[in-house]
């Protein structure tokens, strides 16, 4: 079942405006991805363990998210100090470790962390619903979180019909394995997937026509704005532009 | 209630439409006469099949009639922006909530009306909460569509369709797979409206609760159902014998 | 198949990120106010579909399916995808801000080049429609993890063999997708042929 | 016939068996005993939301009891390894058919059991066509599954589950949906198997035309319907009077 775990809260960080979060984050992860010195990093690296303090996250659930990078990390430490090409610093047989590689792993590794922590804390913390609508009032185009918020809704819905053609097949005897009978069975519960969902589609058009859509999309969200979201700001903008005097001007 | 009355103009006025699915043999719906005036509650009772269905789409203009005259409000209905306004006025319950919720949370979706009619934002959430409000769901409008009960998704979904103040109802099959709770609160919201509405059901007892007068369709066409009144009966027995009158 | 947060580097995530908002406006502009439900739903649909397991010997791989979305959305793909990838991100923590114009990119970009290469053929007869389905499947994870290889490889000489190991590992999955694509298609056309686009007859 | 024989086993014996859905505060279904013995056709009276679908499921390993014993021909049935082989055997027909079919033709449809079962195309095509012929229904087996009637989208899944020759039948609410001339189909269909089964419905006659013993389902329990016979009457009526017993 796919569940937005992050979302149900109410700490600092679930009551801050949902623009500033989607801005600071945005910029946050944008200065990270192009920086390359250690100290920037780690402090960055810093800045966002702390993030998730006031979000208060369920640090078991943030953990199994982290393990989806997790093998990637494991595979580049394994390969690329390895395949690089650079300084020898250890040599062990053929294999021969180098410095330039174990320096990208580092920097890679940090990068990825950092900033899969501040989406989880700023972003993951909103409903999805929610963050259709800041978006749009972001100025991104009403079509395009029109049409995000309309999968978000049928998600479920098509999960659902899914779950039950599985449990249909699965009563049938059905298990899957590595033949064509499989892959024509899953290729067959995709088509009927699209098929209904292209049929309910029509049925969906029809209820906006006849709730008088014209193709015009209206948000009905609205936050005020408060002096956290001020103080929020303020100590973004700070420790984004510290970030950026560290990498850029070095000491 | 029911009765032509010269004085009277029928909100909604069939005559002799049919209507054929594209590559069909036969008229889903045919040579179909019908009327609905102001007050009318009318209950149709149907198959699965029998074009029930296709009546209401003919009617919000989703589908065109192949042959015959739809008149609405007193005026010939025809080209798309005839329905534009008609849908202003005639609110379609669906028979499938997740067809007519299809936005994220409650409020929103409730307000998606309105907003369309031109209210603004503030006029809009308003009306929503109002209308929650009459159907005793106060408290649901931040809850995500989703998430809802068979029931509650029912509910909102006439929720949905109030919010824009029309003069008629078409209600497709709205006790179905609903628990005999859910179904006693709509009829009572239902009885409570001071609107005229047509009401397709195969629950008989549903059927007569709500409506004044009954038709029976197949084949494409109507018949007033006067003589014949369904109901269940509970009866004692001592035994298992089948029984039958 | 998307490439983590981290990696790349500044050149290559902005140019992906221009180009991914380009398509992404091209796509809009296609769909037309009475597409929207269709191309949402449709979307839900792949969003779902994508997270079907299939067997491949001992280990099983999900579906990536941009073939598909390629085939039934034309240029819709882009914001398709795009959608996903921001619900992927959101819901399972795949990527985060910095690499989804890339990611979008790397699956958008194949979907189209398929619809244009193998749409006009799978509305033909059984056979040829056949060999555009398999096409269609296999071509899009191909230019996929070939795309994905590039965006490596622009960012760093010394990822080249993280590259062709990127292309290697995909290859049984272009086949399933070839073979998923060809039973889908030939449902899709018996069952509902109005969901591809400009089908007729 | 469903009084328990000392020298029979039942095909199927529920001891105690309680079913609570994660999250919920109340069984669904609540400390229940029951059994089906050879050639019982036993008849489940239950409405909405009070836990047929998810008696079916426990007994299809779909869900797994919170508490109890749940016994299939004569075997504890505890494991995912247990319910694969008790699959083999028992057929459920869902409430919705569009759940149940996928495939594009019904010949496919239709077949996809019996080739799960391990049989050859060959074989496979050989029972489906069987099938479909014992339910007069020649002549479907290359037509698109999807754009069926709804009555024959319930005869194909019933179909679907035959094919793979079960010792006994799950009914869900078989009849909804069906309009008198399918309904009376399925009726003849279904007692011309010489098989087991249970039925769930709401349709009083429906149950008592096809079953030998009636239980009704509330709250999570079932209670033998022995004294109570609850069925349709038709009155002819002159008035619109609405008229109550």
């Amino acid at each position: 079942m796919i569940q937005e775990t992050f979302a149900i809260g109410d700490s600092i960080i679930h009551r801050l405006d949902p623009r500033v979060r989607v801005v600071f984050a945005t910029l946050f992860s944008f200065l990270v991805a192009l920086s390359d010195r250690f100290p920037t990093l780690y402090a960055a690296f810093g800045i966002s363990v702390l993030m998730i303090i006031p979000a208060r996250l369920d640090i078991r659930e943030a953990g199994k998210r982290l393990k989806t990078l997790f093998w990637f990390m494991l595979l580049i430490w394994m390969v690329l100090p390895l395949t690089f090409e650079g300084d020898t610093i250890y040599r062990l047989g053929v294999f021969a470790v180098k410095r330039q590689g174990l320096v990208l792993c580092a920097q890679i590794t940090l990068k990825a962390v950092s900033i899969l922590l501040i989406f989880m804390a700023l972003l993951s913390t909103m409903n999805i619903n929610t963050l259709g609508h800041t978006l749009n009032r972001l100025s991104v185009p009403g079509k395009l979180v029109h049409l995000f918020l309309i999968t978000y809704r049928y998600i479920f819905v098509i999960e659902e019909e899914y779950r039950r053609l599985r449990t249909a097949i699965k009563i049938r005897g059905f298990k899957s394995g590595t033949n064509l009978h499989s892959y024509k069975t899953h290729a067959y519960l995709l088509g009927m997937l699209f098929v209904r969902a292209s049929i309910r589609a029509e049925r969906v058009h029809e209820a906006m026509l006849c709730r008088g859509f014209h193709g015009r999309f209206y948000s009905l969200d609205g936050y005020k704005p408060s002096r956290k979201n001020r103080n929020f700001s303020i100590i973004m903008t700070a420790a984004i532009a510290c970030l950026t005097f560290i990498e850029y001007y070095p000491i | 209630m029911n009765k032509p009355a010269p004085d009277r103009i029928p909100l909604i006025r069939l005559s002799g439409v049919s209507y054929r699915y594209p590559g069909a043999d036969t008229n889903v719906i045919d040579n179909l006469d019908f009327q609905l005036y102001p007050g009318d509650r009318t209950g149709v009772m149907a198959p699965n099949g029998s074009g029930k269905t296709t009546l209401f789409y003919l009617l919000m203009g989703l589908l065109k009639p192949s042959d015959g005259l739809i008149e609405i409000f007193g005026k010939p209905a025809e080209t798309e922006k005839d329905f534009e306004q008609i849908r202003r006025r005639i609110g379609l319950l669906f028979q499938d909530a997740d067809d007519q919720l299809f936005s994220p949370t409650v409020l929103e979706d409730v307000a998606f009306g309105p907003l369309n009619l031109g209210k603004n934002q503030e006029e809009a959430r308003d009306i929503a909460m109002k209308t929650l409000n009459e159907l005793g769901l106060d408290g649901y409008e931040n809850k995500i569509t989703f998430k809802l009960s068979g029931g509650e998704k029912r509910l909102v979904s006439l929720a949905t369709v109030l919010a824009m103040e029309p003069d008629v109802l078409l209600l497709d099959e709205p006790s179905t797979g609903l628990d005999e709770k859910t179904k006693a609160r709509l009829v009572n919201v239902l009885l409570n409206l001071d609107l005229s509405y047509i009401l397709i059901s195969h629950e008989t007892s549903f059927l007569y609760d709500l409506t004044d007068s009954v038709y029976t369709m197949r084949q494409g066409k109507m018949k007033r159902a006067e003589k014949i009144h369904v109901h269940p009966h509970v009866h004692p027995h001592t035994s298992h014998i089948r029984h039958h009158h | 198949m998307h490439i983590s947060e981290g990696v790349l580097s500044g050149p290559v995530l902005l140019s992906g990120g221009a180009l991914a908002a380009a398509g992404t406006a091209i796509g809009l502009k296609k769909i037309d106010y009475d597409r929207i439900a269709q191309v949402g739903v449709l979307s839900a649909a792949f969003f779902v579909g994508s997270l079907i397991h299939v067997n491949i010997g001992p280990s099983s791989v999900h579906l990536i399916l941009n073939g598909m979305v390629g085939l039934l959305l034309g240029w819709g793909a882009a914001p398709a995808i795009l959608i996903a990838l921001v619900l992927q991100s959101l819901l399972f923590q795949y990527g985060g801000i910095t690499v989804l114009g890339v990611n979008t990119v790397i699956m958008a970009l194949p979907a189209v080049i398929c619809y244009y290469v193998c749409g006009p053929l799978i509305r033909k007869k059984t056979s040829i429609a056949a060999v555009g389905a398999f096409a269609g499947g296999f071509l899009s994870v191909f230019l996929s993890a070939v795309l994905m290889a590039a965006a490596l490889f622009f960012t760093e000489k010394n990822f080249w063999g993280v590259a062709a190991a990127v292309i290697m590992a995909h290859l049984p999955v272009m086949a399933i997708e070839g073979v998923i694509s060809v039973f889908c298609i030939s449902f899709l056309k018996k069952v509902h042929p109005a969901i591809l686009p400009n089908y007729s007859g």
